[in-house]
């Protein structure tokens, strides 16, 4: 038995929550071999829940979280999301992850009623209140990040050639659609990969023969190291510029650490990094102590997370939480679907990121722009003031954003 | 030239000896305390029936199938369990039913292989060249596929095999079958050669009871895996309730 | 020639270099019984193989009935009313003895691939048919009782029925046997013989064997080959007489004793 | 041939897998035929289908949907083992097939709504059975690994041709879509996954119903024959090449009905779904299952849906680092299989029978 | 042109990993014949190995010793544990048993190290067109097939491989200890395999990372014929340069398709593999 289908679904539910916690769910891939580069995201949101429920969880309830692994199978996504809502008894999806597999539920979710929180993706379609009500966006998307580089590279790149580096999906469909609408007489050639590969060289050949000067990568940081390393290899020296989901210079340098050494000048990967520029919408790590909320999440994740090192990548995930547990705090001292919803549609743009974080009944698109940072040996220089945009023909605008401080939280403030 | 078999028993221990030998396969009992004894250099028949339990005697006593009771005694030696590969290394060579020749080797790599137990690559040369001899066509098509022969060079390819490995004991289960009248005798006569000149002994298992009996010194009998009777071959040739019970003369 | 169910024509068939087949030329007659015989390695399997069409002939000419067997396959036999047993039996391990011999009957059946799949149609008959011609050639070979079991638990001599049960179920207008007395004791062969000697009163059989008791017992014509030339062609007794043969095959005639005692023609082969 | 005559020695290994020898003997000629086959076979599925309305009906929509997934799974296994039991063919591309189904469904829903269900079923069998068509005749002449080896390569292969055309096929994402439900007609009666899993069986059913009227009908008779000895089968007049492509087009249509179910009842067609594991999978469940039978296919079946389920329980209520919890279940599957293989080599169906036959008569054991 | 020479360079760097890992696939095929599912893990395994002893150690030739060790080790305990015991078995079984120890085995080295990529380094400067390290990887498996080819053609050892493989009890009747040399083969294979790995695993190390390689190397051995140690470096080789030129010319997402067309293409012409004699007299 369970409600049929067709009815607008009830939101006045507080399935999942009972009165000492919320359970929510997320599906992503923990196996397989999409697993590499997003196992820190649970990570991360886990310690600022283990934080918050150390601290007296919100209104009272503890925050039990169900990361299922879907091997990034859209199948098993369906199946472990059906699981979570009926078996379960979710109170909401928060960062499913993944444009191929939660695209695949976002429909079931909506239907449902479960409200779904904050996709780690960056994918267009999350923002669209008509098809999906109950649907908000996290990330920045695809195509607002790379009009903020398109817009860039154009201005600061005038006469240089340039070259794309696309993964082979709606990441690289939706960047190319932003990058060209400024880069279009500029770009020499587009390269793509196959997630799962494990080769790049290819590719690089091809951007080094079309000359690019300035190589745009839309790939997770795996390929933006591998790209990195190839073009060293040949003796290939662009301007290198990643977006948001690549530039993780903390996971880039892990990743790049064995060859330092190799390359023979003194064996330090900053070495490959160094003139790396990348699209941000977080804080970044690298600002360290000087960002409050650097230094807060440090501390959370020191706690309570794990043995790898703190990286953008975890940051994702702990401020996914963040916004989470604020939606949750507003939603009052009985939440319901309903309430959560309304809690978040007037939820403050400012967070712990540095662009406004969109949330309301027209505009679900979560982070709304970005910041462009130019790494030197472990310090980022800001090079693009944050700016915000729209996926469409809009122009690109200085961004303002209030950043409330962690203690301005509640409960996060108890700590 | 034979040296009398009867004679030498008498001196050394037995070439083979088998004491209560009991094989199953499962539930069903295929072999039923079988006592047998061989003398070293004798040629020594093993009849019977379809289904008498006669090729699960050859391998029980080389090692491939392990007895569930009884003994196997190698010139006097306890080899009850040792392994078939070790049996070779020891002089015990079987050729088994249908020959078992590799397929998927050349017919010099089949004959190579079982040289392998051999020391001494001057031996094995000489042995090779033994075989050729003995089975020209095998020489002829040396270098094809042992898959390419016909059914009857197969079988004279599984003989030459265990005659390269230079055998105290071979263990022969059909040896005719497949082969011409003429190849058959010729096998005969090398085995009452080999015996003459090495002193090898022969366990013959043969469906042919005249040919088999009129070849061996003497001769066992098994009937539903139990020995029926046992006995020198000329005496077993010449009574004709053997040869109606069991021999089908 | 059309009196002939197989007239086989300047056969010549090679192996790479080696030449299996020579020129082979010799006749079935209709329901006879033809011997092939020769030392190991002569080609007899391989005049089988062609026939079959297992191998291509590099020359010459397979008739039935006088007309040419032209690229025909070996899934065609039952269809040109051939049928094989052989060497090594062949039996499908994996089946029982009745399906062993039902798939022989399966030309019989008539139904094409839906009936099979849906079992409508005239599936049913034919499943039936065939079980019931399959159920009586095990009766008539006297194996009725091993129906249900496999092959390879039953006695050797079992097996070779079930294999001559599946060659003959389809009544063959031409049955080619390859060794069938090896491994027989002696009381089964005599009975081979009289099924063998049966079997002209439907087709003809053509032998190949290398138990000479049998050979001369059942064929009305036997053909020697050697070194894939035939080099006798006649009568049982003409054969056995032919100083050729016994040279290349026969070797001294038998019942002189000692089969041991070191015979002369067998040296002057040896010196070929 | 080998001048061999007896049974086949047990160090012939043919390399031509006759993968279930042994196993297979089947009963067909065994039972006096009752009634029809297609008759006998409707019956059972009749039942079924009831067993499975019950079972849906008393329990959650988690239930249904695993129920429908093993009726998918069950029709998917079922046409690899007429492929890979009967045929002696090993396959390790049969998700290849389903992926085949999978998207011929996806397309027609997302094109052509008002197409009726029954007619996206048979349309995605039939593109299935033309790409075995397709692959059967390009590997008829192939044998063991050959075989294995370009399977493979078919089941990495072709589930990149979704993003070679990303407009039609969607690329990496595939293609989301929900087919039509429950008539309205049954609303309050049953509910949507209820219905769907329903569907599945139905279509399972039927398709189980044809596999088992063609394995023990001539044509599986043809097809064991030329798995154990395809020479002595062409010569008993099989057409061996044409018998083999049989089995194929067979199969694969069974496997694309399994993906056009899995399609129906999920909403979704993507490459990754598609991916070399499904078909390992599918081949190790069938060997776990047991080679020979459609009984096998059924706890393959479950095997394929209850073991990850288990996996996953186990590594939910173990309190374990996150490293070890993420990996527990595949870690859990793969010793299962080694198991199971190691303790039952003939699989589960193999070795429940032969305790059957222990028990109906304790004397006779020994079968090598 | 030149852009077509990168290619080709960039392609036969690959193939040598996809020839290492066909060689050990062949060597294990010949002796067993069993397709050993479990070769992929077992160089997974023993590069993670290598990668903790070098780290420890600060030596990557220590981690290369303690790789192939550890992948002799490996196939050795497999042999024994999981492919004797299903001698008996049909043919299948064996393989889906290796297919489980694959399972089993990445599973493991995720829950040790984790499921992020680690950073591996390679043994030699991996810098320019064709690196000293592109070097080592085409050298060494060249000198192994080489070896291999050897050791089946003209040593007794070799021999009696091969027919321990084809027919246990046959060799086992000419004296070969069967139960020794099956599982010295695999030691062999499964340290052939554990180069592969060695070779296969710069830059990044994940639980997942040979699958491909896996995939392309079975396609490999397949197409050269499993028969010739020659035929799986040729075939490893020519799926190297083969995807190097499709990705370059057609695109990535073409890569396993066209992988697919030409093993079709080629099987269709030759079933048995490039290198494959003439096949066996069936009656
Ligand atoms: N692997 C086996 N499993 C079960 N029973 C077997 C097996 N091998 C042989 N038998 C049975 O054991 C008995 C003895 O068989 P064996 O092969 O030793 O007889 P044989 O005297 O060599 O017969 P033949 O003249 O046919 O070669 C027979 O009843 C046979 O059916
Ligand atoms: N496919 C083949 N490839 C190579 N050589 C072959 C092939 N088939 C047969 N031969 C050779 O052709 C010759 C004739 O073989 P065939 O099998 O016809 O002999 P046969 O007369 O049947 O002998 P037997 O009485 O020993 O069975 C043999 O020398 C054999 O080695
Ligand atoms: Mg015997
Ligand atoms: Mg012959």
């Amino acid at each position: 038995g369970q409600t049929g289908e067709g009815a607008e679904a009830d939101l006045d539910v507080s399935t999942g929550v009972t009165d000492d916690t919320v359970t929510i769910g997320a599906h992503m891939p923990l196996t397989g071999p999409a697993a590499p580069g997003y196992s820190q995201i649970s990570v991360g949101a886990q310690a600022v829940y283990d934080f918050v429920n150390a601290n007296g969880g919100v209104h009272g309830r503890t925050i039990e979280y169900l990361a299922e692994d879907d091997a990034y199978d859209p199948t098993r996504t369906v199946e472990v999301t059906r699981e979570l809502v009926h078996q379960d008894e979710i109170f909401a999806m928060v960062g499913g992850l993944g444009t191929p597999t939660h695209s695949k539920v976002v429909d079931f979710l909506n239907t449902e009623g479960v409200p779904d929180l904050f996709p780690s993706s960056g994918a267009l379609m999350w923002n669209d209140p008509e098809k999906y009500p109950l649907t908000y966006g996290y990330q920045v998307d695809y195509t607002k990040e790379s009009k903020i580089l398109g817009e860039y590279i154009s201005e600061e790149f005038e006469d240089a050639k340039v070259g794309y580096l696309l993964q082979n999906d709606d990441v690289g469909v939706d960047s190319q659609r932003g990058l060209d609408m400024y880069l279009q007489d500029q770009a020499v050639s587009v390269e793509h990969y196959e997630s799962g590969a494990e080769d790049l060289s290819a590719q690089i050949a091809g951007l080094e023969r079309e000359g690019a000067e300035v190589v745009v990568c839309a790939c997770i940081p795996n390929y933006v190291a591998l790209g990195l390393l190839e073009s060293a290899r040949i003796g290939y020296e662009p301007q290198f510029i990643t977006s948001s989901i690549g530039g993780d210079t903390v996971t880039l340098r892990g990743l790049l650490s064995s060859f330092a050494e190799q390359a023979g000048s003194g064996g330090d990967p900053d070495d490959f990094l160094n003139g790396l520029m990348t699209l941000g919408y977080l804080p970044p790590v690298e600002l360290g102590g000087d960002d409050p909320w650097v230094a807060f999440l440090r501390g959370v994740y020191d706690e309570y997370g794990g043995d790898a090192p703190l990286s953008n990548t975890t940051v994702y995930g702990m401020v996914q939480a963040v916004q989470f547990v604020r939606a949750l705090e507003a939603a009052g001292e009985d939440p319901t679907r309903a309430s959560l919803i309304e809690a978040l549609e007037s939820l403050e743009p400012g967070g712990p990121g540095l662009v406004p974080f969109s949330s309301t009944g027209e505009d679900r698109g979560g982070y709304a722009g970005g910041f462009i940072t130019r790494y030197e040996d472990g310090e980022l220089e800001m090079v693009r003031d944050p700016a915000v945009t729209d996926n469409a023909e809009g122009d690109i605008e200085p961004a303002e954003v209030d950043r409330p401080l962690p203690e301005d939280i509640g409960p996060l403030a108890q700590g | 030239m034979a040296a009398d078999p009867a004679l030498r028993a008498a001196s050394a221990p037995p070439a083979l000896r088998t004491e209560g030998l009991t094989v199953h396969y499962g539930a069903v009992r295929a072999l039923d305390t079988v006592d047998l004894e061989v003398a070293p250099g004798a040629l020594h028949a093993v009849l019977g029936a379809n289904g008498a339990g006669k090729t699960t005697f050859l391998r029980a006593a080389s090692g491939l199938h392990p007895p569930r009771s009884g003994r196997v005694l190698l010139f006097g030696e306890d080899v009850t369990g040792a392994p078939a590969e070790e049996l070779v290394r020891r002089g015990l060579l079987h050729v088994p039913e249908g020959g078992g020749v590799l397929t998927e080797l050349t017919v010099e790599e089949n004959l190579r292989l079982g040289g392998l137990v051999r020391r001494g690559r001057a031996a094995r040369a000489a042995a090779l060249g033994e075989v050729y001899d003995l089975f020209e066509p095998l020489r002829e098509r040396r270098t094809r596929s042992a898959s390419s022969l016909s059914g009857g060079e197969r079988q004279m390819l599984a003989i030459g095999r265990a005659l390269m490995a230079g055998p105290r004991v071979i263990l022969l289960d059909e040896p005719s079958l497949g082969l011409a009248p003429l190849i058959t005798r010729r096998i005969m006569h090398l085995l009452q050669d080999l015996r003459s000149r090495t002193g090898l002994t022969v366990v013959l298992v043969e469906q042919n009871a005249r040919t088999a009996l009129r070849a061996s010194d003497r001769a066992h009998v098994l009937d539903q895996g139990a020995v029926a009777t046992e006995g020198p071959s000329a005496d077993l040739l010449g009574d004709p309730r053997v040869r109606a019970a069991y021999l089908g003369l | 020639m059309d009196g002939h169910v197989l007239s086989v024509e300047q056969l010549t068939v090679a192996f790479g270099g080696l030449t299996a087949l020579d020129r082979v030329t010799f006749d079935v007659p209709h329901r006879s019984v033809v011997g092939l015989i020769g030392p190991n390695g002569a080609g007899k399997t391989t005049v089988f193989n062609a026939v079959s069409g297992v191998v291509r002939p590099r020359e010459g000419t397979l008739r039935r009935h006088g007309r040419p067997l032209r690229r025909h396959r070996p899934h065609h036999l039952p269809r040109l009313g051939i049928s094989r047993m052989l060497q090594g039996l062949g039996l499908f391990p994996g089946m029982t003895v009745l399906e062993n011999v039902m798939v022989g009957a399966d030309p019989l059946a008539t139904g094409g691939l839906p009936g099979m799949l849906t079992g409508l149609g005239r599936a049913p008959r034919d499943e039936r048919r065939v079980r019931e011609r399959a159920e009586a050639a095990l009766h008539e070979f006297g194996v009725a009782d091993t129906a249900h079991a496999l092959p390879g638990t039953l006695p050797y001599g079992v097996q070779k029925r079930v294999a001559l049960a599946r060659a003959c179920v389809c009544s063959p207008e031409l049955l080619l046997l390859d060794e069938p007395a090896s491994g027989l004791a002696a009381d089964e062969v005599s009975e081979l013989a009289e099924r063998v000697r049966g079997m002209r009163a439907h087709g003809s059989v053509l032998l190949v064997e290398h138990h000479m008791d049998l050979v001369m017992r059942v064929c009305d014509r036997v053909v020697v080959l050697d070194f894939g030339r035939v080099i006798a062609d006649g009568t049982p007794d003409e054969v056995r007489a032919d100083p050729a043969v016994e040279r290349a095959y026969l070797g001294p005639p038998e019942g002189d004793g000692d089969l041991l005692a070191p015979d002369g023609p067998e040296e002057a082969r040896d010196g070929r | 041939m080998a001048p061999t005559h007896r049974a086949p020695a047990s160090d012939a290994r043919p390399d031509t897998a006759g993968p279930a020898k042994a196993a297979t003997a089947t009963r067909a000629g065994r039972r006096p035929a009752l009634g029809h086959p297609l008759l006998r076979h409707g019956l059972w599925a009749l039942a079924a289908l009831a067993a499975v309305a019950l079972l849906t009906a008393a329990t959650g929509p988690v239930t249904d949907l695993r129920v429908a997934d093993v009726g998918l799974h069950l029709l998917a296994v079922a046409g690899l083992q007429l492929l890979v039991g009967t045929s002696g063919q090993v396959s390790l591309g049969h998700g290849a097939f389903m992926f085949v189904g999978a998207y011929t469904m996806a397309l027609l829903v997302v094109n052509l709504p008002a197409v009726p269900l029954a007619a996206g079923m048979a349309a995605a069998c039939a593109a299935g059975c033309l790409a075995g068509l397709a692959v059967g005749a390009a590997t008829a002449r192939l044998h063991g690994p050959y075989l294995a080896g370009a399977t493979l390569m078919l089941a990495v292969g072709l589930p990149a041709v979704a993003l070679r055309f990303p407009d039609l096929l969607g690329g990496a994402n595939g293609l989301a879509f929900t087919a039509i439900g429950a008539p309205p007609a049954l609303s309050g009666l049953v509910d949507d996954t209820q219905w769907r899993a329903l569907v599945v069986w139905t279509v399972a059913l039927i398709g189980l119903v044809v596999l088992a009227t063609a394995t023990r009908g001539r044509l599986g008779r043809h097809l064991r024959a030329l798995r154990d000895d395809p020479t002595a089968a062409a010569l008993s007049g099989i057409p061996v090449g044409r018998a083999r492509v049989t089995a194929f087009v067979i199969s694969a249509g069974a496997g694309s009905l399994a993906g056009a179910c899995q399609a129906y009842v999920l909403g979704t067609a993507t490459p990754s779904t598609y991916a070399l594991t499904l078909s390992l999978v599918l081949l190790a469940a069938l060997v776990l299952g047991g080679l020979g039978s459609l009984w096998g296919a059924f706890w393959a079946a479950l095997a394929i849906v209850y073991v990850e389920v288990a996996g996953t329980e186990l590594a939910h209520a173990l309190e374990l680092d996150t490293d070890v919890r993420n990996n527990l279940p595949v870690v859990f599957f793969g010793a299962v299989l080694i198991i199971i293989v190691l303790a039952w080599p003939r699989g589960v169906h193999g070795a429940l029978s032969a305790l059957g036959r222990h028990r109906s008569t304790p004397s006779q054991t020994g079968d090598s | 042109m030149e852009h077509f020479a990168n290619l080709t360079l960039n392609g036969l760097a690959t193939g040598a990993v996809y020839a290492a890992l066909a060689l050990s696939l062949v060597l294990i095929y010949q002796a067993t014949r069993v397709l050993n599912f479990a070769q992929p893990a077992f160089a997974l395994v023993s590069a993670y190995l290598a990668y903790a002893v070098t780290a420890a150690t600060g030596s990557y030739w220590a981690g290369f010793a303690a790789a192939l060790a550890a992948g002799a080790l490996l196939g050795a305990a497999t042999e024994r544990l999981l492919v004797r015991p299903l001698r008996n078995a049909s043919p299948l079984s064996p393989i889906i048993a290796t297919l489980g120890l694959l399972m089993v085995l990445q599973g493991a080295v995720g829950m040790v190290w984790g499921n992020e990529p680690l950073s591996f380094a390679y043994p030699l400067d991996y810098r320019g067109r064709f690196s000293p390290a592109d070097a080592f990887a085409l050298a060494s498996v060249l000198l192994v097939a080489l070896a291999l080819f050897a050791l089946y053609r003209f040593t007794p050892a070799g021999l009696r491989m091969r027919a321990a493989a084809i027919r246990p009890e046959a060799a086992r009747l000419s004296g070969v200890r069967v139960g020794a040399v099956l599982a010295s083969a695999w030691a062999l294979a499964s340290a052939i395999g554990a180069l592969a790995g060695m070779l296969a695993a710069p830059p990044f190390l994940t639980p997942n990372a040979f699958d491909l390689v896996f995939v392309f190397a079975i396609a490999a051995a397949v197409a050269g014929g499993l028969e010739n140690p020659f035929g799986a470096v040729a075939g490893g080789l020519a799926v190297g340069v083969l995807l190097s030129y499709v990705t370059g010319y057609a695109g990535p997402e073409l890569t396993a398709l066209a992988a697919l067309v030409v093993l079709l293409t080629v099987l269709a012409l030759k079933p048995d593999g490039l290198f494959s004699r003439a096949a066996a007299r069936k009656v």
